[in-house]
Protein backbone atom coordinates (compact mmCIF):
# COMPACT_ATOMS: atom_id res chain seq x y z
CA UNK A 1 0.00 0.00 0.00
CA UNK A 2 1.31 3.68 -0.92
CA UNK A 3 -0.65 6.69 0.28
CA UNK A 4 -1.07 10.19 1.19
CA UNK A 5 -3.25 10.31 4.54
CA UNK A 6 -4.78 13.45 6.36
CA UNK A 7 -5.82 11.08 9.44
CA UNK A 8 -3.35 10.39 11.94
CA UNK A 9 -1.77 6.95 11.11
CA UNK A 10 -2.45 4.55 13.82
CA UNK A 11 0.78 2.00 14.30
CA UNK A 12 -1.50 -0.69 15.12
CA UNK A 13 -3.28 -1.13 11.84
CA UNK A 14 0.64 -1.22 10.60
CA UNK A 15 0.76 -5.32 11.62
CA UNK A 16 -1.74 -5.86 8.42
CA UNK A 17 1.00 -4.44 6.00
CA UNK A 18 2.83 -7.77 6.96
CA UNK A 19 2.50 -10.38 4.34
CA UNK A 20 1.37 -13.81 4.93
CA UNK A 21 4.48 -16.68 5.05
CA UNK A 22 6.89 -13.76 5.81
CA UNK A 23 9.84 -14.68 8.76
CA UNK A 24 10.69 -10.52 9.31
CA UNK A 25 8.81 -7.30 9.22
CA UNK A 26 10.82 -4.04 9.77
CA UNK A 27 8.68 -1.18 10.48
CA UNK A 28 9.83 2.79 10.36
CA UNK A 29 8.06 5.28 11.91
CA UNK A 30 9.02 8.85 11.70
CA UNK A 31 7.64 11.11 14.63
CA UNK A 32 7.87 15.10 14.95
CA UNK A 33 10.02 16.24 17.10
CA UNK A 34 9.75 18.72 19.88
CA UNK A 35 13.16 20.31 18.86
CA UNK A 36 14.39 21.71 15.50
CA UNK A 37 17.63 20.68 14.47
CA UNK A 38 19.22 24.25 15.82
CA UNK A 39 17.51 24.00 18.83
CA UNK A 40 14.51 25.82 18.84
CA UNK A 41 11.13 24.38 20.63
CA UNK A 42 9.02 23.41 17.49
CA UNK A 43 4.94 23.20 18.25
CA UNK A 44 4.14 21.18 14.90
CA UNK A 45 4.75 20.51 11.61
CA UNK A 46 2.63 21.18 8.55
CA UNK A 47 3.12 18.74 5.49
CA UNK A 48 1.86 18.82 2.34
CA UNK A 49 2.15 16.65 -0.63
CA UNK A 50 2.04 16.09 -4.44
CA UNK A 51 -0.21 13.57 -4.13
CA UNK A 52 -0.35 11.70 -7.47
CA UNK A 53 3.03 12.05 -7.82
CA UNK A 54 4.68 11.10 -4.14
CA UNK A 55 2.58 7.65 -4.18
CA UNK A 56 3.59 6.69 -7.74
CA UNK A 57 7.33 7.68 -6.24
CA UNK A 58 5.99 5.48 -3.70
CA UNK A 59 5.82 2.37 -5.50
CA UNK A 60 8.63 3.17 -7.69
CA UNK A 61 11.13 2.98 -4.72
CA UNK A 62 9.35 -0.35 -3.45
CA UNK A 63 10.11 -1.64 -7.51
CA UNK A 64 13.94 -0.48 -6.59
CA UNK A 65 14.01 -2.04 -3.11
CA UNK A 66 12.65 -5.32 -4.75
CA UNK A 67 15.26 -4.87 -7.67
CA UNK A 68 17.86 -4.57 -5.17
CA UNK A 69 16.97 -7.09 -2.20
CA UNK A 70 14.85 -9.47 -3.45
CA UNK A 71 11.27 -10.07 -2.82
CA UNK A 72 9.83 -7.78 -0.21
CA UNK A 73 6.60 -6.66 0.54
CA UNK A 74 6.55 -2.42 1.18
CA UNK A 75 3.72 -0.59 2.81
CA UNK A 76 4.64 3.52 2.67
CA UNK A 77 2.28 5.76 4.13
CA UNK A 78 2.95 10.07 4.91
CA UNK A 79 0.66 11.94 6.14
CA UNK A 80 -0.14 15.78 5.59
CA UNK A 81 -1.11 18.47 6.75
CA UNK A 82 -1.16 19.73 10.14
CA UNK A 83 0.55 17.89 12.67
CA UNK A 84 1.58 18.03 16.23
CA UNK A 85 5.00 16.89 18.60
CA UNK A 86 4.80 12.96 18.91
CA UNK A 87 2.57 12.47 16.17
CA UNK A 88 3.74 10.14 13.32
CA UNK A 89 4.21 11.48 9.89
CA UNK A 90 5.48 8.88 7.96
CA UNK A 91 5.32 5.24 8.50
CA UNK A 92 7.32 2.19 6.26
CA UNK A 93 6.95 -1.35 6.43
CA UNK A 94 9.04 -3.87 4.63
CA UNK A 95 8.45 -7.71 5.00
CA UNK A 96 10.49 -10.62 3.69
CA UNK A 97 10.97 -13.75 4.24
CA UNK A 98 14.57 -12.72 6.16
CA UNK A 99 15.21 -10.43 8.29
CA UNK A 100 17.89 -8.76 6.22
CA UNK A 101 16.15 -8.03 3.07
CA UNK A 102 13.50 -6.32 5.04
CA UNK A 103 15.78 -3.89 7.01
CA UNK A 104 17.80 -3.15 3.59
CA UNK A 105 14.38 -2.58 2.17
CA UNK A 106 12.82 -0.30 5.18
CA UNK A 107 16.00 1.69 5.29
CA UNK A 108 16.44 2.39 1.41
CA UNK A 109 12.56 3.05 1.12
CA UNK A 110 13.00 5.65 4.12
CA UNK A 111 16.55 7.15 2.70
CA UNK A 112 14.79 7.46 -0.77
CA UNK A 113 11.44 8.78 -0.04
CA UNK A 114 13.70 11.88 1.88
CA UNK A 115 15.42 12.38 -0.72
CA UNK A 116 12.97 12.78 -3.53
CA UNK A 117 9.04 12.36 -2.61
CA UNK A 118 7.35 15.38 -3.38
CA UNK A 119 6.48 16.36 0.17
CA UNK A 120 7.29 19.48 1.77
CA UNK A 121 7.20 20.41 5.23
CA UNK A 122 7.07 23.85 7.29
CA UNK A 123 8.25 23.81 10.48
CA UNK A 124 5.97 25.93 13.26
CA UNK A 125 7.72 27.24 16.43
CA UNK A 126 6.98 27.72 19.46
CA UNK A 127 6.91 31.59 19.20
CA UNK A 128 4.77 31.78 16.42
CA UNK A 129 7.20 32.00 13.49
CA UNK A 130 7.41 29.14 11.04
CA UNK A 131 10.14 27.79 7.82
CA UNK A 132 10.05 25.60 4.98
CA UNK A 133 12.56 22.84 5.96
CA UNK A 134 14.07 20.97 3.15
CA UNK A 135 16.00 17.43 4.15
CA UNK A 136 19.48 17.01 4.09
CA UNK A 137 19.52 14.02 1.83
CA UNK A 138 17.51 16.10 -0.44
CA UNK A 139 17.83 15.11 -4.38
CA UNK A 140 19.10 18.31 -5.37
CA UNK B 1 -9.16 34.99 -20.50
CA UNK B 2 -9.49 33.37 -17.21
CA UNK B 3 -9.50 34.53 -13.88
CA UNK B 4 -6.23 34.39 -12.80
CA UNK B 5 -4.30 33.78 -15.82
CA UNK B 6 -1.42 35.48 -17.19
CA UNK B 7 -1.47 36.40 -20.71
CA UNK B 8 1.81 36.07 -22.46
CA UNK B 9 1.93 37.64 -25.82
CA UNK B 10 2.13 35.99 -29.08
CA UNK B 11 0.18 33.63 -31.50
CA UNK B 12 -1.78 30.78 -30.83
CA UNK B 13 -1.93 31.06 -27.52
CA UNK B 14 -2.11 27.13 -25.07
CA UNK B 15 -3.15 27.17 -21.96
CA UNK B 16 -1.09 25.27 -19.01
CA UNK B 17 -1.98 24.55 -14.73
CA UNK B 18 0.61 25.39 -12.64
CA UNK B 19 0.69 23.89 -9.47
CA UNK B 20 3.60 25.06 -6.98
CA UNK B 21 4.36 23.31 -3.61
CA UNK B 22 5.87 24.89 -0.76
CA UNK B 23 7.55 28.26 -0.75
CA UNK B 24 6.60 28.47 -4.35
CA UNK B 25 3.57 27.81 -3.67
CA UNK B 26 3.29 30.83 -1.09
CA UNK B 27 5.55 32.61 -3.02
CA UNK B 28 3.27 32.84 -6.07
CA UNK B 29 -0.31 33.33 -3.40
CA UNK B 30 -1.88 30.11 -5.26
CA UNK B 31 -1.51 25.96 -5.33
CA UNK B 32 -2.81 25.76 -9.20
CA UNK B 33 -2.41 29.12 -11.35
CA UNK B 34 -3.35 28.83 -15.38
CA UNK B 35 -1.09 30.42 -17.46
CA UNK B 36 -1.71 31.33 -20.79
CA UNK B 37 1.85 30.86 -23.29
CA UNK B 38 2.24 31.10 -26.85
CA UNK B 39 2.47 27.80 -28.34
CA UNK B 40 5.43 25.61 -28.87
CA UNK B 41 6.52 26.99 -25.60
CA UNK B 42 9.03 25.27 -23.34
CA UNK B 43 9.22 24.46 -19.92
CA UNK B 44 11.63 27.24 -19.32
CA UNK B 45 9.45 30.33 -20.90
CA UNK B 46 6.70 28.96 -18.58
CA UNK B 47 8.89 29.67 -15.95
CA UNK B 48 10.24 33.03 -16.98
CA UNK B 49 6.21 34.02 -17.26
CA UNK B 50 5.87 33.12 -14.11
CA UNK B 51 9.05 35.09 -13.01
CA UNK B 52 7.90 38.32 -14.43
CA UNK B 53 4.31 38.25 -12.37
CA UNK B 54 6.54 36.92 -9.05
CA UNK B 55 10.33 38.18 -8.97
CA UNK B 56 11.12 36.60 -6.02
CA UNK B 57 10.78 33.19 -8.10
CA UNK B 58 13.93 33.54 -9.87
CA UNK B 59 16.42 32.66 -7.17
CA UNK B 60 14.37 29.30 -6.69
CA UNK B 61 15.37 28.79 -10.38
CA UNK B 62 17.95 26.23 -9.25
CA UNK B 63 16.71 24.36 -6.46
CA UNK B 64 13.31 23.63 -8.40
CA UNK B 65 12.41 20.50 -10.10
CA UNK B 66 9.47 20.92 -12.58
CA UNK B 67 7.58 18.03 -13.81
CA UNK B 68 5.60 17.86 -16.52
CA UNK B 69 1.88 15.66 -16.46
CA UNK B 70 3.77 13.79 -13.60
CA UNK B 71 7.07 12.93 -14.81
CA UNK B 72 10.23 15.49 -14.34
CA UNK B 73 11.79 17.59 -17.80
CA UNK B 74 13.96 19.85 -18.33
CA UNK B 75 13.69 23.30 -19.19
CA UNK B 76 14.00 22.50 -22.92
CA UNK B 77 10.94 20.71 -23.08
CA UNK B 78 8.21 21.63 -25.00
CA UNK B 79 4.49 22.78 -23.45
CA UNK B 80 1.11 21.44 -25.42
CA UNK B 81 -2.19 23.12 -24.45
CA UNK B 82 -3.55 21.12 -20.96
CA UNK B 83 -0.16 20.38 -19.88
CA UNK B 84 -0.16 20.10 -15.97
CA UNK B 85 3.27 21.77 -14.80
CA UNK B 86 4.47 21.46 -11.32
CA UNK B 87 7.02 23.43 -9.52
CA UNK B 88 8.52 21.65 -6.91
CA UNK B 89 11.29 22.56 -4.18
CA UNK B 90 13.59 20.90 -2.31
CA UNK B 91 11.25 18.22 -0.48
CA UNK B 92 10.78 17.41 2.99
CA UNK B 93 9.03 14.71 3.63
CA UNK B 94 9.60 11.55 6.42
CA UNK C 1 12.10 -3.64 28.82
CA UNK C 2 13.82 -6.46 28.17
CA UNK C 3 11.33 -9.88 28.32
CA UNK C 4 10.91 -13.47 27.91
CA UNK C 5 7.17 -13.66 27.77
CA UNK C 6 5.19 -16.97 27.52
CA UNK C 7 1.78 -14.79 26.05
CA UNK C 8 1.69 -14.19 22.18
CA UNK C 9 3.70 -10.90 21.65
CA UNK C 10 1.08 -7.55 20.48
CA UNK C 11 2.39 -5.41 17.87
CA UNK C 12 0.25 -2.45 19.35
CA UNK C 13 1.63 -2.74 22.70
CA UNK C 14 4.88 -1.99 21.00
CA UNK C 15 4.02 1.23 20.27
CA UNK C 16 4.47 2.37 24.08
CA UNK C 17 8.20 1.02 23.62
CA UNK C 18 8.93 4.49 21.52
CA UNK C 19 10.37 7.17 23.88
CA UNK C 20 8.72 10.49 24.12
CA UNK C 21 10.54 13.07 22.14
CA UNK C 22 12.37 10.04 19.70
CA UNK C 23 11.85 11.17 15.71
CA UNK C 24 12.44 8.07 14.81
CA UNK C 25 11.28 4.21 15.82
CA UNK C 26 12.68 0.95 14.11
CA UNK C 27 10.95 -2.09 14.79
CA UNK C 28 11.70 -5.83 13.89
CA UNK C 29 9.46 -8.69 14.17
CA UNK C 30 10.49 -11.82 14.37
CA UNK C 31 7.51 -14.59 12.30
CA UNK C 32 7.23 -18.11 12.98
CA UNK C 33 7.54 -19.31 8.71
CA UNK C 34 5.84 -22.12 7.79
CA UNK C 35 8.32 -23.54 5.92
CA UNK C 36 12.05 -24.86 7.28
CA UNK C 37 15.27 -23.70 5.20
CA UNK C 38 15.35 -27.27 3.73
CA UNK C 39 11.54 -26.24 2.43
CA UNK C 40 9.87 -28.92 5.05
CA UNK C 41 6.77 -27.67 6.00
CA UNK C 42 6.45 -26.32 9.61
CA UNK C 43 3.67 -27.02 11.97
CA UNK C 44 5.39 -24.53 14.62
CA UNK C 45 8.05 -23.76 16.82
CA UNK C 46 9.24 -24.57 20.55
CA UNK C 47 11.62 -22.13 22.38
CA UNK C 48 13.11 -22.05 25.57
CA UNK C 49 15.04 -19.55 27.04
CA UNK C 50 17.59 -19.75 30.14
CA UNK C 51 15.50 -16.37 31.31
CA UNK C 52 17.66 -14.88 33.99
CA UNK C 53 20.65 -14.87 31.88
CA UNK C 54 18.43 -13.96 28.42
CA UNK C 55 16.91 -10.99 29.90
CA UNK C 56 20.43 -10.33 30.90
CA UNK C 57 22.27 -10.64 27.65
CA UNK C 58 19.09 -8.27 26.00
CA UNK C 59 20.16 -5.41 28.57
CA UNK C 60 24.14 -6.19 27.72
CA UNK C 61 22.97 -6.06 23.78
CA UNK C 62 21.22 -2.59 24.60
CA UNK C 63 24.23 -1.67 26.53
CA UNK C 64 26.41 -2.22 23.74
CA UNK C 65 24.32 0.09 21.05
CA UNK C 66 24.00 3.02 23.16
CA UNK C 67 27.81 2.88 23.47
CA UNK C 68 28.02 2.41 19.35
CA UNK C 69 25.10 4.56 17.70
CA UNK C 70 24.43 6.73 20.89
CA UNK C 71 21.28 7.59 22.80
CA UNK C 72 19.03 5.02 21.70
CA UNK C 73 16.10 3.71 23.87
CA UNK C 74 15.63 -0.50 23.19
CA UNK C 75 13.44 -3.03 23.50
CA UNK C 76 13.99 -6.40 23.30
CA UNK C 77 11.01 -9.00 24.18
CA UNK C 78 11.06 -13.06 23.36
CA UNK C 79 8.16 -15.38 23.44
CA UNK C 80 8.99 -18.85 24.68
CA UNK C 81 6.73 -21.99 24.56
CA UNK C 82 4.70 -23.41 21.57
CA UNK C 83 4.20 -21.03 18.47
CA UNK C 84 2.24 -21.26 15.52
CA UNK C 85 3.35 -20.40 12.25
CA UNK C 86 2.58 -16.94 12.16
CA UNK C 87 2.93 -15.81 15.54
CA UNK C 88 5.43 -13.17 16.55
CA UNK C 89 8.57 -14.73 18.32
CA UNK C 90 10.97 -11.72 18.76
CA UNK C 91 10.47 -8.14 19.06
CA UNK C 92 13.21 -5.65 18.44
CA UNK C 93 11.84 -1.29 19.13
CA UNK C 94 14.41 1.26 18.75
CA UNK C 95 14.11 4.69 18.90
CA UNK C 96 16.29 7.30 19.08
CA UNK C 97 16.51 11.29 18.52
CA UNK C 98 18.13 10.45 14.46
CA UNK C 99 16.70 7.28 12.48
CA UNK C 100 19.82 5.88 11.14
CA UNK C 101 20.75 5.19 15.19
CA UNK C 102 17.56 3.59 15.26
CA UNK C 103 17.87 1.39 12.47
CA UNK C 104 21.57 0.91 13.40
CA UNK C 105 20.27 -0.51 16.63
CA UNK C 106 17.53 -2.34 16.12
CA UNK C 107 19.81 -4.30 13.64
CA UNK C 108 22.12 -4.75 16.03
CA UNK C 109 19.92 -6.07 18.26
CA UNK C 110 18.84 -8.90 16.55
CA UNK C 111 21.71 -9.31 15.02
CA UNK C 112 23.34 -10.07 18.58
CA UNK C 113 20.67 -11.46 20.60
CA UNK C 114 20.04 -14.39 17.27
CA UNK C 115 24.33 -15.06 17.98
CA UNK C 116 24.19 -15.34 21.60
CA UNK C 117 21.18 -14.90 23.53
CA UNK C 118 20.59 -17.96 25.58
CA UNK C 119 17.13 -19.24 23.79
CA UNK C 120 16.69 -22.38 22.37
CA UNK C 121 14.14 -23.49 19.03
CA UNK C 122 12.99 -26.61 17.80
CA UNK C 123 11.44 -26.94 14.95
CA UNK C 124 7.97 -28.89 14.61
CA UNK C 125 7.23 -30.42 10.85
CA UNK C 126 3.96 -30.95 9.55
CA UNK C 127 5.14 -34.79 9.57
CA UNK C 128 5.11 -35.12 13.18
CA UNK C 129 9.10 -35.22 13.34
CA UNK C 130 10.86 -32.32 15.13
CA UNK C 131 14.34 -31.07 15.40
CA UNK C 132 16.93 -28.67 17.56
CA UNK C 133 17.51 -25.85 14.76
CA UNK C 134 20.97 -23.21 15.71
CA UNK C 135 21.21 -20.42 14.19
CA UNK C 136 23.68 -19.44 11.46
CA UNK C 137 24.71 -16.89 13.50
CA UNK C 138 25.53 -18.77 15.91
CA UNK C 139 28.98 -17.67 18.70
CA UNK C 140 30.19 -20.85 18.25
CA UNK D 1 21.95 -38.02 48.79
CA UNK D 2 18.99 -36.62 47.19
CA UNK D 3 17.08 -37.67 44.99
CA UNK D 4 18.18 -37.78 41.23
CA UNK D 5 21.93 -36.34 42.53
CA UNK D 6 24.99 -38.69 40.94
CA UNK D 7 27.44 -39.56 43.36
CA UNK D 8 30.96 -38.78 42.38
CA UNK D 9 33.69 -40.06 44.75
CA UNK D 10 36.07 -38.33 46.83
CA UNK D 11 36.09 -36.55 49.88
CA UNK D 12 34.25 -33.76 50.59
CA UNK D 13 31.65 -33.54 48.56
CA UNK D 14 29.48 -30.63 47.39
CA UNK D 15 26.78 -30.24 45.77
CA UNK D 16 25.74 -28.22 42.33
CA UNK D 17 22.84 -27.19 40.40
CA UNK D 18 23.12 -28.27 37.06
CA UNK D 19 20.75 -27.00 34.54
CA UNK D 20 20.03 -28.02 30.92
CA UNK D 21 18.64 -26.67 27.91
CA UNK D 22 17.79 -27.45 24.30
CA UNK D 23 18.99 -30.97 22.84
CA UNK D 24 21.40 -30.77 25.97
CA UNK D 25 18.35 -31.13 28.49
CA UNK D 26 16.31 -34.07 26.51
CA UNK D 27 19.19 -36.13 26.68
CA UNK D 28 19.98 -35.25 29.95
CA UNK D 29 16.02 -36.24 30.58
CA UNK D 30 16.21 -33.36 33.20
CA UNK D 31 16.42 -29.71 32.73
CA UNK D 32 17.74 -29.66 36.10
CA UNK D 33 19.83 -32.12 38.19
CA UNK D 34 21.83 -31.77 41.60
CA UNK D 35 25.32 -33.42 41.28
CA UNK D 36 27.44 -34.25 43.96
CA UNK D 37 31.02 -33.69 43.70
CA UNK D 38 34.64 -33.69 45.12
CA UNK D 39 35.11 -30.51 46.48
CA UNK D 40 38.17 -28.55 44.34
CA UNK D 41 36.26 -29.97 41.33
CA UNK D 42 36.34 -27.86 38.21
CA UNK D 43 33.66 -27.22 35.11
CA UNK D 44 35.41 -29.97 33.37
CA UNK D 45 35.02 -32.16 36.46
CA UNK D 46 31.35 -31.85 36.17
CA UNK D 47 31.09 -32.63 32.90
CA UNK D 48 32.62 -35.59 32.95
CA UNK D 49 30.52 -36.69 35.93
CA UNK D 50 27.69 -36.28 33.79
CA UNK D 51 28.98 -37.59 30.18
CA UNK D 52 29.66 -40.68 32.56
CA UNK D 53 26.42 -40.94 33.33
CA UNK D 54 24.73 -39.98 29.51
CA UNK D 55 27.70 -40.69 27.43
CA UNK D 56 26.05 -39.23 24.68
CA UNK D 57 26.70 -35.60 26.03
CA UNK D 58 30.63 -35.67 24.90
CA UNK D 59 29.86 -35.36 21.49
CA UNK D 60 28.22 -31.49 22.23
CA UNK D 61 31.47 -30.64 24.20
CA UNK D 62 32.67 -28.79 21.74
CA UNK D 63 29.71 -26.58 20.90
CA UNK D 64 28.42 -26.52 24.83
CA UNK D 65 28.94 -23.17 26.57
CA UNK D 66 28.99 -23.54 30.17
CA UNK D 67 27.69 -20.73 32.98
CA UNK D 68 28.44 -21.14 36.38
CA UNK D 69 26.11 -18.58 38.55
CA UNK D 70 25.27 -16.60 35.35
CA UNK D 71 28.57 -16.14 33.79
CA UNK D 72 30.25 -17.73 31.14
CA UNK D 73 32.84 -20.04 32.52
CA UNK D 74 35.74 -21.86 31.00
CA UNK D 75 36.36 -25.79 32.31
CA UNK D 76 38.89 -25.03 34.44
CA UNK D 77 36.76 -22.53 36.43
CA UNK D 78 36.39 -24.27 40.15
CA UNK D 79 33.25 -25.14 41.72
CA UNK D 80 31.95 -24.28 44.86
CA UNK D 81 29.08 -25.46 46.93
CA UNK D 82 25.52 -24.83 45.67
CA UNK D 83 26.69 -23.36 42.22
CA UNK D 84 24.36 -23.51 39.14
CA UNK D 85 25.83 -24.77 36.37
CA UNK D 86 24.03 -24.08 33.03
CA UNK D 87 24.86 -26.22 29.87
CA UNK D 88 24.06 -24.03 26.98
CA UNK D 89 24.34 -26.19 23.32
CA UNK D 90 24.01 -23.38 20.20
CA UNK D 91 21.46 -20.76 20.66
CA UNK D 92 18.57 -20.71 18.41
CA UNK D 93 16.58 -17.37 19.31
CA UNK D 94 14.91 -15.08 17.08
Amino acid sequence: MFAIVREPIEPRRLEEAIRAGDGGAVTFLGIVRGRAEDGRAVSGLSYEAFEPLATSEFAKIADEARERFGDVALTIVHRIGELGTGEISVAVVASAARRVAAFDACRYAIDELKRRAPIWKKERYADGSARWRENRENLL
Amino acid sequence: MRAGAVPVHGTHPIVIRVLAFGRLRELLNAGETALDIRAGSRVGDAWSALADRCPALDEHRSSTRIACNGRIVALDHVLRDGDEVALLPPVGGG
